[in-house]
């Protein structure tokens, strides 16, 4: 058994999604940031619409800032948002 | 000493002051940046809700300020950031560094909020006074101010 | 609006920091400096005492406000300037400045604090452990932080 | 009758004259800071001393920071002082 990876989301992101957490478990090849947001955006249209501008969205793994090429696997927290505006 | 908090509850900029100072013996200086929320007559808002992203903050804030420590020889620093619905006027957002002299305390304030602003995850958003609300979006020259150090 | 006072007695940060606010409507930043009695182990001092220059002190702070507020377009600025004998940990001076966005608040608390240090008739004098004092030498390198603005 | 000058001195000026204040009738010829300066060395040995080192010593002319070359005129008040140290 493949642990799951945990998603969540944040801010218009999650409010584009529809939910702010959700727990999947993904299949061979999705293995990089870039790769769990091509598969996440076939999930449902307000995941598709939430990814619309890639460059608009930023993520976290296991609550590090990433990249689009940071590794993804079982196990992780991975989390996708706006640019932060906090202060 | 790091005193990082996220809360949702108000300070008291005379206790976070004292409490600094007291645990920074030797100390000369301290400066300190209040956030508030605006409300203008230009751009009025009902109020200012922050969400953030709370396993991610506690560490964020903790790194960043022991980055200003080190960067600067800080005696100490504290910061204090609200969550929740905040109305206009509130405070938003407390930093305070000391240090032995004054450079120190004011540079390592101006690169805790700087940072603040670029590398915690917290996101505003705005209630307007028609009841819709809107996502702030990030400023180009945060991304800049943050960079320069 | 500008506050300056040279006193005697304590102030307090929280109640200089609301009244300023009170009075900068539209302000979302405010930044703050505050100096205190330095003593340390490798330079222990028993007291420190501030003279002053009574009939130049304020104006000379007036207008070094005044150009602070014009610069960096603040909402309004406070200096608070103690004289007399102080202990160690006592606090001696403190500057607020209130602007509708941090980096004004900043530059305007660097601006005056590095001013006061060199353009207001104050003079310290340091009372050793030993009970002898000796006057406080001026620093070169704060006569250059306030000739960079 | 020419009005007289009221002189203040601060700090360790003060205490090597060995008074804050002291009103003089100036001599003719006596009309800048770096002649007041001058003829105030020769009222006593601690006059003198404390200006021994004339660039350690700050003048102000009517509570505004004066130059060597400032003008001093009947009725002013002019201050001597070591560089500042406040903040």
């Amino acid at each position: 058994m493949t642990k799951p990876v945990t998603i969540l989301y944040f801010a218009w992101v999650r409010e584009r999604v529809g939910a702010g957490e959700e727990e999947v478990t993904l299949p061979q090849g999705v293995d990089t940031v870039a790769a769990l947001v091509a598969w996440l955006r076939g999930r449902s249209p307000g995941h598709d619409a939430a990814f619309a501008s890639p460059a608009l969205v930023r993520a976290a793994v296991n609550q590090v800032f990433a990249r689009q090429d940071t590794a993804v696997g079982a196990g992780d927290e991975v989390a996708f948002f706006p640019p932060v505006t906090g202060g | 000493m790091i005193r990082v908090r996220v809360q949702v509850a108000d300070f008291d900029l005379k206790e976070e002051t004292d409490a600094l100072l007291a645990a920074a013996a030797e100390a000369g200086a301290v400066a300190s940046f209040l956030g508030v929320v605006r409300s203008t007559a230009a751009r009025p808002i009902a109020a200012l809700t922050l969400e953030h992203y709370p396993a991610m903050t506690q560490p964020a804030l903790e790194a960043i300020a022991a980055e200003a420590q080190r960067r600067f020889d800080l005696l100490g620093c504290t910061v204090i950031h609200r969550v929740g619905r905040l109305l206009p006027g509130a405070r938003i957002v407390l930093v305070l560094a000391a240090a032995r002299h004054r450079q120190a305390a004011l540079d390592g304030t101006g690169y805790l909020i700087d940072w603040l602003k670029t590398g915690a995850p917290f996101w505003k958003s705005e209630e307007l006074p028609d009841g819709t609300t809107r996502w702030v979006e990030a400023r180009e020259e945060d991304a800049e101010a943050s960079a320069r150090w």
